[in-house]
């Protein structure tokens, strides 16, 4: 059976131009770039100064409150200075420099290439460790993993689900990750299962990806309750929300959590991590990256150390094509342009997309005709239509009202508009202004 | 760098859809209806069509240009669907100058009044059709001959509609089974060979305009499919109770503005309920008010009424009815 | 106050129909014409005149708390006057207006008049303004007729000017509020400018 | 002079001198206008008179007499010229307008053509209905000289000799209706206006045929189906002829249709008389007998061997055109009868 949420949803053209190219690993680059706020929370705070000698693998700031997240130097070498440096969101951040002088990797972390079945560490090691290796979601949300795997007290999780859907158009980096990192993969499931104290996980891949679906599916038979679930391909079914939905037809409801229906979604890519963590004693200081578009020479997945320069990685793929009109990190429908690419890849990083010239601007905007098409793609249930002008003419009660906070920001409703409104772009000023109101009205 | 890149924010892909290839394609949706009538009514139903085309197009560029003083847009194409929309309700022999007016007031009072494409609340091409019916009633009942009348265009003989026939018909105590031989067979009327408007006479041919839309995702089946199941279940019920009286539902079906009234002018964008659940009212409405018109009201058929009632009702429902919100009724299964 | 200004309020600027907005029940259901709209605009100006001229020389005579009872009553006999004298000696327009004289009454824009004007200004005044007041409501209902009879019979004052039926929605009750929509609407553009 | 206080003295002088005021000069307006307002109606019904009859010197309307029907009245105008009736001026109506009411002034000659049609009274469609009246269409003219003998007072459609009014059927159709009930009644005027329908004791010798005894003296009950009905022997000597059965049934398409149904001795209708009906007029109370050959269809048939049900339900009754439910149960009653004449048979 075929699942899928049943409202809303837009289907882009899929464009998974690099699908078929397996994961290569990027050399290390010459200079990095770790921003100390990679993940959603507060920013870690350095443990080096100027001038320190780093290796591979060490930490290099410690993770500041609960919701926040160990950094860990990507590379070998010294630092050069700790400074605001742009990052991809096109504010100055603070980050550590470090000039790459060797590959030494620290004391303590497996390198090898085995693959480690067996589970010896108990729940609170999982949690531990994985607090420890600076593990966030890398499905592009980077909230810090280890509060996921701790159940809040008087919630209990019954069900695991595993997010292998890469809904986004282009991006392929989590697709590779299940062909290539399969059992790896399975064992990271298994640790998080441990971690919640649950014995059901279900992964969750739209059939684009038939290849992983089988690969995976056979693999599961040797572990006890994972189970790989098909999903029909449709945006944004990698919406935490509208996975629960699609696969246990359960709702989240408005303002709550997955734990609320009692499950937990982690991205591939943190399953992944989460067993390199554990049984490899390795922090996330690298990331399968999609470097993809049309016009992009070659298409492929990288293995990145964080830190890295985006212009490396398009170097690598072939460079920047000659009509490029916009490059994009992430997926094409939630990413975020870059205006710069000397920018570092961060854990959050999962594709670069390169977009030619013709499609980078936008439909001309004309008056709203009222088709409802975007009350019919919106995956939350909303009507755009209303939160676009509820903004626009600054009635915020109305916003409020409409639920303009459910909003997921998946753009679906800009994407579909036949009129080239910018929906969503008014939605989120909405979104802001009404939280803030919210925010006030509390104090 | 050598050169600007552009910075947005996300989505950074747009579907292919724009307001003009959604009206185009209900353009292309109307032409088996349109060649069906060419085949009928001939010449009466390319003049009929050009003059309303042609006028609408132009009176939208004359009041955007001259009197809103904003950038026409009639290439959107929107004016030139409500010139086909408005020739498709008309019959095939009326005067070119009443055409010229009904293209005025659907534009310049259905539409422009309002702040044009989106902000009119009635369909303007409904709008321009009932003005017209209640101005030149003799001139818009009167329905030419088919076939016969190719040749012809104001000077063609005419005959009632079915359903004229049927109301007057049961108004004079005719009974049904008296009736039916006066009307076409059921095959005849589900091609198109009756009297009638110029774009309402084949049913065949509307269908397959709205499978063609429902296929390209310009409309969606709820209006149509829930007009035609009330009519149905409204109809069949009546002619249950009493054969004698009343025309069963297939009848009623595949007769009249019925099948162009829900596929194409029901469903207009700007006049249609926003959500699913809305539709479903609005088609029920409408069906309701179309059987209760032809049945028990002044006039054979209802549906432009009843599409215009119920268009009067659309703000309400999209206030009070809501998409299911994600979240809010937790059915966890 | 200036007379003049005080006269010519009524046509546009003050008009009762399209700006007040006053007495709008008599200006959609007689105006089938441009003759029925002016008999029934002057059958009003009469009524709107002479109640004026009365309630102006009596004003100090009637005390306060029972001045609209006594405006209604006088107002109430000037319209029954009208409406037997119309119905003696204009017979055949008595009957187009019928329903509608005895609800010269209940229009707001006379007892309008009466308080807001008459029961406050010399006898002069309210002569002055019940006649300026009064033609701009005529000058309303005929132009309202006669768009709706050059509309809707191709005819005007009786006059076929084309022969045929013109657009009959005109002559019916909607059609009547499209032609005062449209008519409000240039009235508020003169306005303006 | 100040203005006065509101004091209760003040206020009851002032309410008190105006009310005297208004009433007095009311009373003098209305004393002034009230002979041109009469002369002014009179007027307006002599000028419609005039209209639709031929040339007269008396004076209609002191003359006029006014004759009660279903539905409401007609009045007569008789003109006359040197004493002789030249014509009859008729107010009629239908209430089968399209929008109620329409009041006509028809004018016929002394043996029924029809002279002159005006329209008196009407809430038509203006531009539709409207073009009824004479100035506005030749729609009445084509009555005129007309003698609805041979001038079926029906649309063409309907099958009558009427040019209906383009997309106005339904007024031409109430104007028919309302010339023919003037006709109807001024043609039938000597003899019973109101179309009584027969007593039952009529009735009883109108549907018997071949009797020589008093049937009425004879009557008896009979049950079938569980009620019991009254019915009146025939006889010649000591020879069973017939049976006149009263026969109510209670389906009209307003209320029950009271009938008189006779039969032969084998069964076979001899006649049949409606006693009491509340149909349509126009339409259901066709099946008196006086208004329609509607029961002469049955006369010779025997129920019990043939099938007494309208064509559209599968017998061979022609239906009356516009009362299907009447006719309907008017076979249904005549049925009936025959099974009470059956369960008087075997008695």
């Amino acid at each position: 059976m075929i699942h899928t949420f049943p409202n809303g949803g837009v289907h882009p053209a899929e464009d998974k131009f690099a699908a078929g190219s397996s994961i290569k690993a990027l050399p290390v680059p010459e200079t990095v770039i770790i921003p100390l706020s990679q993940h959603i929370g507060a920013p870690a705070e350095p443990l080096v100064k100027k001038g320190d000698k780093v290796k591979t693998g060490q930490l290099i700031a410690k993770s500041k409150g609960f919701v926040s997240a160990n950094i860990h130097s990507s590379v070998t070498g010294t630092v050069k200075k700790i400074d605001n440096e742009p990052d991809s969101s096109g504010y100055k951040r603070t980050s550590v420099v470090i000039e790459t002088e060797d590959d030494q990797w620290e004391e303590g972390i497996d390198t090898g290439t085995s693959i480690k079945k067996n589970i010896t560490a108990g729940p609170e090691d999982i949690i531990t460790r994985t607090l420890d290796a600076g593990i966030v979601g890398l499905g592009g949300a980077t909230f810090p993993s280890h509060i996921k795997l701790s159940v809040p007290k008087g919630k209990k999780a019954e069900i695991l689900i595993i997010n292998g859907v890469e809904c986004e158009p282009c991006l392929t980096s989590d697709h590779r990750l299940m062909l290539e990192k399969g059992e790896e993969l399975l064992v990271g499931v298994s640790l998080i299962m441990k971690a919640l104290n649950v014995t059901r996980a279900l992964i969750g891949i739209e059939n684009n990806k038939p290849d992983a679906i089988s690969h995976l599916s056979r693999l599961a038979q040797d572990y006890d309750g994972i189970t790989v679930k098909t999903l029909k391909v449709k945006y944004p079914q990698g919406g935490e929300k509208q996975l629960i939905k699609a696969l246990i037809n359960r709702e989240v409801p408005s303002g709550g959590l997955p734990i609320d229906v009692g499950t937990v979604v982690h991205n591939v890519g943190t399953a992944y991590a989460v067993y390199e963590a554990v049984q490899k004693n390795k922090p996330l200081i690298e990331r399968v990256v999609t470097v993809t578009g049309k016009g992009v020479e070659r298409p492929s997945n990288f293995l990145v150390r964080i830190g890295t320069p985006v212009k490396t990685l398009i170097e690598a793929a072939g460079g920047i094509p000659g009509n490029t009109g916009k490059i994009v990190n992430g997926g094409p429908m939630m990413g975020k342009a870059l205006n710069n690419i000397e920018v570092p890849v961060n854990k959050g990083t999962s594709g670069i997309l390169i977009i030619p010239a013709p499609e980078a601007a936008r439909k001309p905007v004309v008056n709203c005709v009222r088709c409802a098409k975007c009350v019919s793609a919106c995956p939350m249930g909303l009507e755009p239509h209303l939160l676009m002008p509820a903004t626009e003419f600054k009635k915020w009660d109305l916003a409020e009202e409409e639920k303009i906070l459910d909003c997921m920001e998946c753009g679906s409703c800009s994407y579909i508009c036949p009129s080239g409104r910018p929906l969503l772009d008014y939605i989120r000023l909405g979104k802001s202004t009404v939280s803030k109101i919210i925010r006030s009205r509390k104090q | 760098m050598d050169k600007l890149i552009t910075v947005s924010p996300s989505p950074h892909v747009y579907g292919d859809d724009t307001v003009k290839k959604l009206m185009y394609g209900v353009i292309y949706a109307l032409l088996p209806a349109f060649l069906v009538s060419v085949y009928f009514f001939g010449i009466g139903a390319l003049i009929v069509t050009a003059i309303s085309v042609v006028s609408c197009v132009m009176f939208e560029y004359l009041i955007q240009k001259y009197m809103m003083k904003t950038e026409p847009s009639v290439s959107d194409g929107s004016a030139a669907v409500t010139g086909v929309l408005l020739a498709m309700n008309l019959p095939t022999n009326i005067p070119w100058w009443i055409i010229v007016i009904g293209a005025l007031v659907a534009i310049g009072v259905g539409k422009m009044s309002f702040g044009g494409l989106g902000n009119n609340p009635f369909n303007p091409a409904l709008v321009g059709r009932v003005f017209l019916f209640i101005s030149f009633p003799v001139q818009m009942t009167s329905w030419p001959e088919p076939i016969v009348s190719r040749l012809q265009y104001t000077d063609a003989a005419t005959g009632a509609t079915p359903l004229g026939v049927i109301k007057e018909g049961l108004a004079a105590g005719v009974p049904m089974s008296r009736l039916a031989e006066q009307i076409p067979g059921y095959l005849d009327l589900f091609i198109g060979h009756l009297h009638g408007s110029m774009g309402e006479i084949s049913a065949l041919a509307l269908l397959a305009g709205g499978i063609y839309m429902i296929a390209r995702k310009i409309i969606t089946w709820h209006i149509p499919v829930s007009i035609f199941c009330t009519v149905f279940l409204f109809t069949g019920i009546l002619w249950l109770i009493n054969p004698y009286d009343n025309a069963d539902p297939v009848f009623h079906l595949i007769t009249g503005g019925l099948v162009l009234g829900a596929v194409f002018m029901a469903t207009d964008y700007a006049t249609s309920p926003m959500t699913p659940k809305g539709m479903w009212i609005y088609g029920t409405g409408i069906g309701v008010i179309t059987v209760a018109i032809r049945v028990y009201g002044a006039y054979p058929e209802g549906i432009s009424f009843a599409i215009l009632i119920m268009n009067s009702f659309v703000p309400l429902i999209n206030k009070y009815v809501k998409p299911n919100r994600f979240g809010e009724e937790v059915k966890n299964g | 106050m200036d007379q003049a200004k005080n006269f010519t309020k009524g046509f546009i600027r003050e008009n009762p129909v399209f700006i007040l907005m006053l007495g709008l029940c008599p200006a959609l259901g007689t105006t089938t014409s441009a003759f029925n709209g002016m008999g029934m605009g002057f059958a009003t100006m009469f009524v709107v005149l002479m109640s004026n001229i009365v309630v102006s020389l009596i004003k100090n005579f009637v005390p306060n708390k029972v001045r609209i009872p006594c405006y209604i009553v006088i107002i109430a006999s000037f319209v029954t006057i009208v409406d037997l004298v119309m119905a003696g000696f204009m017979p055949a327009l008595h009957e187009q207006l019928g329903l509608f004289i005895p609800l010269i009454v209940v229009n707001c824009f006379v007892l309008g008049r009466a308080e807001a004007f008459a029961s406050k200004n010399t006898l002069l005044s309210s002569v002055i303004d019940g006649t300026g007041m009064g033609l701009g409501f005529t000058f309303a209902l005929t132009l309202l007729g006669a768009a709706r009879e050059i509309l809707g019979s191709n005819a005007i004052f009786g006059l076929q000017f084309i022969e045929g039926d013109g657009m009959l929605v005109f002559i019916l009750a909607p059609g009547a509020f499209i032609a005062l929509g449209y008519l409000i609407a240039l009235a508020n553009k003169l306005n303006k400018q | 002079m100040a203005k006065r206080e509101s004091t209760f003295f003040n206020m009851v002088l002032a309410l008190l001198t105006i009310t005297l005021v208004a009433s007095a000069s009311l009373g003098f307006i209305y004393e002034l206008t009230k002979e041109p307002i009469e002369a002014a109606r009179a007027a307006r019904k002599n000028e419609a008179i005039r209209a639709v009859v031929p040339d007269f010197d008396n004076n209609p309307t002191e003359e006029q007499y006014t004759i009660e029907v279903a539905g409401g009245e007609l009045v007569f105008y008789p003109a006359k010229k040197e004493g002789e009736l030249v014509g009859t001026a008729i107010e009629t109506f239908t209430h089968r307008g399209f929008s109620g009411t329409i009041k006509l002034m028809v004018g016929l000659l002394p043996d029924g053509t029809i002279h002159g049609i005006e329209v008196l009274e009407h809430k038509e469609t203006p531009g539709l209905g409207d073009k009824m009246e004479s100035d506005k269409s030749d729609f009445s003219a084509q009555f005129e000289g007309e003698h609805p003998e041979d001038f079926q007072l029906r649309l063409r459609q309907d099958g009558g000799d009427v040019d209906g009014i383009t997309a106005t059927t339904i007024s031409s159709r109430a104007y028919c209706e309302a010339v023919q009930r003037a006709y109807d009644v001024y043609m039938d005027k000597d003899a019973d206006v109101s179309y009584e329908l027969p007593s039952r004791e009529e009735a009883v010798e109108i549907v018997l045929v071949n009797f020589a005894n008093n049937p009425l003296r004879e009557e008896y009950q009979v049950t079938a189906g569980g009620n019991q009905y009254t019915v009146f022997p025939g006889r010649r000597g000591r020879s069973y002829t017939g049976l006149a059965v009263d026969m109510p049934s209670d389906e009209g398409y307003i209320g029950p249709i009271r009938l008189m149904v006779g039969f032969d001795s084998e069964g076979v209708i001899t006649g049949i008389e409606v006693l009491e009906h509340e149909e349509t007029p126009g339409y259901g109370d066709l099946i008196e007998n006086a208004r329609s050959d509607f029961y002469k269809q049955f006369i010779g048939l025997n129920p019990g061997e043939d099938n007494i049900r309208l064509k559209e339900d599968g017998g061979i009754i022609d239906n009356i055109s516009g009362a299907t439910i009447t006719a309907r149960a008017y076979c249904d009653a005549v049925r009936s009868a025959w099974e009470v004449f059956s369960e008087a048979q075997n008695m």
